[in-house]
């Protein structure tokens, strides 16, 4: 029988969240956003906490919700813009925001969820993002050591998931999500729709339920637009 | 005359080769997909998660979950493919991608790119700015030639915290083209009008000028 | 008396727990998954690139593109999902695999491990098991007490080339079931009918026995 | 447009294979391999190759095939079993073959497609495979430092594919497939069925077009099982 990794909603499933945990979010500006689940770290409210995530959302929605709460200490990101709360926070040094190459943020995931603790990459050489940090050179090429991030929590949203975890993304909603979803010691996903364990095409997963422990539907996903660029017909 | 930002961008085009790869950074560079050359098939990267970007879509067709890396919702073409974002950066990486087009607060006559970061202001974020210009074949700059207080973007040394060093192969401006060669910048072409003194005035970097330099022809 | 294979497995299959992900290496290990107790659910990883793997297929119904890592046609579980070999290996690196049942050569009594490499004969190579036993949280090595000469595999040190060190948690033979501790071999239970003499006999590394010794129930 | 990647057929396809070169060949055993590539370097018959391949095929199949006429001085591999020539041709020394584990194997190939020069994992610490080594201990626990392959070509198998270059896999058959795919300087990728770029759902491929330099329609696919195991109904 196929695991079953089902919670009833958004509340069980943060259960365990603690002030100070090290916490990664999926999505790419506010596509693909865990929306459900950040509301109810919103209500849990655990304070000090490390986000790892592409970007910090905007005012009012996606991780701008938990900066207004004052419940993040620390973002690690690789670009914040757009916020205004944000760029409060982190000017009069409330926040810390520690700023990552978006390619070296996405592997650091994979690799700790690959069980990779360490990488060399070109991205960020002669750089401040590579101070103190090793160099080598590959084939010519200088390169530097980056580490797998270590984070207690991982929390992802999918279109579609199944009962034994199983994942499907829609589009480019898709971004950090898998890689998140392999890297967090708990990994929450919340899906726009459940389905048994069975339903899926085993071909068509996109991330496999082994880095799932906790899945739900959630409750309501408004999927804002960041940008609405259109063309006229 | 110098160019404004399309003509940048309709310069840049010319750069394109049949079965590239292009990945397009915002602002200038964005525009370039409008000029693409007759004849000519190229699938544009965008490194939220896409292989094969289209248009913006036809109003009431936008989609929250298809969007670009400037987060503007957009379309897929016929032959497009969704991934993650370590997959995409391992194409990026990888150099897969045959050309990268960016912007710039400066360029050195070496190479080195200054794009992400002005000490005293807020700053946002490299984004995806310094895996690719870690990692590109090819990464064409596209700017302006000087700031909006007449001061040179192409510079011996640049003075603002870098992006990447020794990866800048070509730059566009509304005044140039300019190769970067061991020596400095090469100019290539002037815009229309556009004198090689002009040219020389606005460039604070090493300026090699060879021959005669022949206009862009658009 | 001592067990068979079978019995070996069916051992093994006890330390099952509702909830994990399995890998099951090839020999005795593959006959764990015939005896999964009742009210478990487990699902077991193939590191070709499977999980949730069924039993072999009714004759006729045989898939080329469907097999386990031991090359045998097998069926798909409700809930099985492929992927790649680097994604297979990302899951056993990265622990998330719950108990890795294999079987070996030797064992040292610090968990060490050989079982792929015998100097002199044909090596056919680790495939996964290097993989396997540097990452598993839990690893249960499956196998005869002594090989056919009668000489013992649980050995204060490993005399074959080694697949790992300092990483078995258990060793399940036909003769009892032993926890490596840092002590090690610490005797945990009997094969029915059989005495903490003959496993002593049996056992060339450091065996801890205390207390009363019970037997196992199947 | 989508780029066109399409070639005429397997000699098209290998068209560059030299002798002493360095050769990816994706599949598990005989599940998923590139049949009629394979066939058209032997029919090229470029001597000394190197292939970086899980396994070496069996007696007159998959690799198999190459090792007969001799074309092969080295195979990397992680397992190479149930081949007589093989075992004779190593044996004798004709010969070398360097054994990796898998894990290594498959993290080496997408390294090397993902720019990633070197990375640490623990498998084969303390073992043969560590001699020579760099060792570096995170969190307690020793790991070794392994490089990214370096492959010419790297020839793949999918079940469908499109002009583009996107591929879908079936079932297992995708194994090693998808990580050559990505690191081969030229992937030539076979497929059973190539349809026109646009007729695959852009979220149901699993490998994306950029990594294929050529691909074409297999002549034909004996597709051979190694071992064929049933139960009775």
């Amino acid at each position: 029988m196929a695991l079953n990794k089902q919670v009833a909603n958004a509340e069980e499933a943060i259960k365990g969240i603690e002030s100070g945990m090290t916490i990664m979010f999926g999505g790419f500006g506010l596509c693909g956003i865990p929306e459900n689940s950040i509301a109810a770290v919103r209500k849990n409210g655990a304070k000090n906490l490390t986000c790892i995530s592409n970007n910090a959302g905007v005012d009012g929605f996606g991780l701008g919700v938990l900066l207004e709460s004052r419940q993040v200490k620390k973002m690690i990101s690789s670009y914040v813009g757009e916020n205004e709360e944000f760029e409060r926070q982190m000017l009069s040094g409330e926040l810390n925001v520690e700023l990552i190459p978006q390619g070296t943020l996405a592997e650091r995931c994979r690799a700790a969820g690959a069980g990779i603790p360490a990488f060399f990459t070109p991205a960020g050489y002669g750089t401040e993002v590579a101070e103190g940090k090793e160099v080598r050179w590959f084939d010519g090429k200088p390169h530097i050591l980056e580490h797998a991030f270590d984070a207690s929590f991982a929390f992802v949203k999918a279109w579609k998931g199944d009962t034994a975890g199983n994942l499907i993304f829609k589009a480019t909603a898709r971004n950090f999500n898998h890689a998140m979803a392999m890297a967090g010691k708990i990994t929450v996903a919340e899906v726009e729709v459940l389905v048994p364990a069975g339903e899926l095409d085993p071909m068509e997963i996109h991330t496999p339920g082994i880095f799932i422990q906790r899945i739900y539907q959630g409750d309501h996903f408004e999927k804002r637009i960041e940008q609405r660029t259109v063309r006229t017909k | 005359m110098a160019l404004d930002k399309n003509g940048i961008a309709q310069r840049i085009a010319q750069e394109l080769k049949h079965g590239y790869y292009v990945n397009l950074g915002i602002g200038i560079p964005t525009l370039v997909a409008n000029y693409i050359p007759n004849g000519i098939d190229v699938e544009f990267q965008s490194e939220n998660g896409m292989l094969g970007m289209g248009p913006f879509p036809i109003e009431g067709e936008e989609d929250a979950d298809l969007i670009n890396a400037g987060k503007q919702t957009i379309t897929a073409m016929p032959g497009a493919v969704y991934f993650d974002s370590s997959t995409s950066f391992a194409m990026i990486r990888g150099q897969h991608v045959d050309l990268t087009v960016l912007g710039a607060m400066e360029v050195s006559d070496q190479g080195d790119i200054a794009n992400w970061k002005i000490p005293g202001y807020m700053v946002k974020g490299m984004g995806g700015a310094m895996d690719l210009v870690a990692s590109a074949k090819n990464i064409i700059v596209a700017m302006m030639h000087t700031n909006k207080k007449g001061e040179s973007k192409l510079l011996r040394q640049c003075t603002l915290p870098l992006t990447g060093t020794k990866c800048v192969t070509k730059v566009v401006t509304n005044l140039a083209v300019l190769e970067i060669t061991e020596k400095g910048f090469k100019l290539l072409e002037r815009a229309p009008g556009v004198s090689v003194e002009e040219i020389q005035a606005a460039t604070e970097g090493r300026l090699i000028i060879e021959g005669e330099i022949p206009e862009m022809s658009l």
